[in-house]
């Protein structure tokens, strides 16, 4: 297992779930987890799904990415009520989860993902 | 200034207004958002109520955080930890102060810096800066605040994806806002 | 039902099924086909399947958003083979897609839609 | 010289190539990509052998738009799209021309066109240029050219997402694309 894991934030309980099978071909020693949805599993946000995705994440320093603004807030809710190391990034939400999954796999460091993520800085 | 039993209160008729006017809200987040914010808000009134519910003589950092969780965690919406967030602070700071405008200068702060907007951004924040800025709160320091946001562009939330198009609406979170302080102004020595 | 309508091309079909559900939160008069996965509903992309969204889509203009690269060639083959006037747009996917749903709902023209998606592209 | 039965004979080499390295080919595809290129050519083989196999004497056209559809369909990667652009381009040319090298040059036009990568990106444009610039294709030709693939840094499809994490590796749609000349060298009359 990578010492750096994903967390994908999604609006839509499909998409959060979906994804992880496009980065796990990329990332196969990745740990992966998401949160899609609201608690009611309606197109949302919850604080709480997001919490649990960075608790079950098998990583202790993790990179998250969202689809859009308010995912972004319940996200760092959560990170502030977790002691995991929580980077965020703007980033285009499946491009860049997908960039990072690539460049974890091949051990990249945390800055170089970070340079490659640049570019993808759309929010 | 707060105590535990009129923050209660006031909750009950923030309650109210947004049972009341739920449908309202969705339409006016309906032009330049996904038209869920009255749906939203009616769901964090409603935790919020049973969080309350469920309290034994509660002190009022204990009222607030509950309200926080409430809205937090049933909302679904970029309100939901925006709200949540306002409550938060002023559960913080209460151990400090019980005066509502100090209250209110936290709360503000802590929704701009969770949700990175700023006052003419068209956001519930056009509301509550008015609100905190004046000493005194009144229906029409709410009522011109809530009318500001009609000629605004966001470049906040939902809206800002619309540009130049977001102009001409009210923002609902502003509206809403409004119904927070309203109830607020109706709720006996809470000012 | 809007002039413009929305197709979306993913490799992975729960995305592409569950992205519409948000899109049609900010634009439900519009008409949103998808394409996910391969013929096999692996991961992955198929013509076939891209040339039946643009054809179910009942607007005869649409803006096309997709995923990761290859599926950018896929539509273009797809694209070659209809009549419809497709554009396709190299911005992130999601966040492009929600953008041009919000506008087409709001009745902007393609130019005022092109204008707000060029700083979302990124590939 | 390219005719209706040597081409479906290139296509029948072509199949046992793939078939014998399609573990070769995802393993090239693990480390700089999603580790399916022997699966998907796999299936576009199979598929261009079923399309082919339903031919009641056809022309030459009719068998390279053939190939071009069973791999478009089948191979669900970005190389089915390239590789399908490169014999739906030949078929096209194929009015004018059976010359191998002719055809060679449009399907290269083709392939670029259609993923919009030049050469010395990393891709199977590496292969496909040097035996189209060369006027006898060779085995020495197509090894030079797989193997110029290993230091060059990914700037199109999925490796390019490594950045310079993708020099040292082959490319593995240069490496199916040797498959597709060596089995052409094999085929009598072609050239
Ligand atoms: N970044 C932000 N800062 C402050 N307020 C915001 C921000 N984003 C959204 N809002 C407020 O939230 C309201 C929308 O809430 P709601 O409809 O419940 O959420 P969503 O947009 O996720 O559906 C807006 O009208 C605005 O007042
Ligand atoms: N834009 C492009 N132009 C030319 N060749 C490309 C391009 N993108 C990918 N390729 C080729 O396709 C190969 C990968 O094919 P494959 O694994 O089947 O598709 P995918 O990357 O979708 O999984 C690469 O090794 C490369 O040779
Ligand atoms: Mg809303
Ligand atoms: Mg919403
Ligand atoms: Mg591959
Ligand atoms: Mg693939």
């Amino acid at each position: 297992m990578k010492k750096l894991g994903i967390i994908l934030v999604s609006h839509v309980p499909e998409v959060a779930q979906g994804l992880p099978k496009l980065l796990i071909q990329a990332g196969p020693d990745i740990s992966l987890t998401d949160a899609g949805g609201t608690n009611d599993n309606d197109i949302g946000t919850s604080m709480e799904k997001i919490l649990a995705a960075i608790e079950e994440n098998e990583a202790s320093e993790l990179l998250a990415f969202y689809d859009i603004g308010s995912s972004k807030m319940n996200l760092e809710l959560a990170i502030d009520m977790s002691d995991k190391n929580v980077h965020l990034y703007d980033t285009a939400f499946i491009e860049g989860a997908y960039t990072a999954a690539a460049l974890i796999q091949a051990d990249a460091s945390l800055s170089e993902i970070e340079e490659q993520l640049a570019p993808l800085k759309i929010k | 200034m707060l105590t535990a039993e009129n923050t209660q209160e006031w909750m009950n008729k923030f309650y109210l207004k947004i049972e009341q006017n739920k449908d309202y809200l969705s339409e006016l987040d309906t032009p330049i958002g996904d038209g869920d914010h009255g749906n939203n808000m009616m769901r964090g009134v409603e935790g919020v109520k049973q969080g309350l519910a469920q309290l034994q003589d509660p002190d009022l950092k204990t009222v607030l955080k509950t309200i926080a969780m409430g809205l937090i965690s049933k909302v679904g919406g970029a309100s939901g930890p925006l709200y949540g967030t306002a409550f938060l602070e002023m559960a913080k700071k209460s151990s400090d102060t019980q005066d509502i405008n100090q209250l209110i200068d936290v709360a503000l702060a802590g929704i701009k810096k969770r949700g990175g907007a700023t006052e003419g951004d068209k956001t519930m924040i056009d509301v509550w800066s008015p609100v905190a800025q004046n000493d005194t709160i009144t229906q029409q320091v709410i009522d011109d605040a809530i009318a500001s946001t009609k000629d605004m562009l966001a470049r906040k939330g939902r809206a800002s994806y619309l540009g130049e198009r977001s102009i001409g609406h009210l923002d609902p979170g502003a509206v809403s806002s409004g119904y927070l302080f309203t109830a607020l102004l109706e709720t006996e020595g809470t000012l």
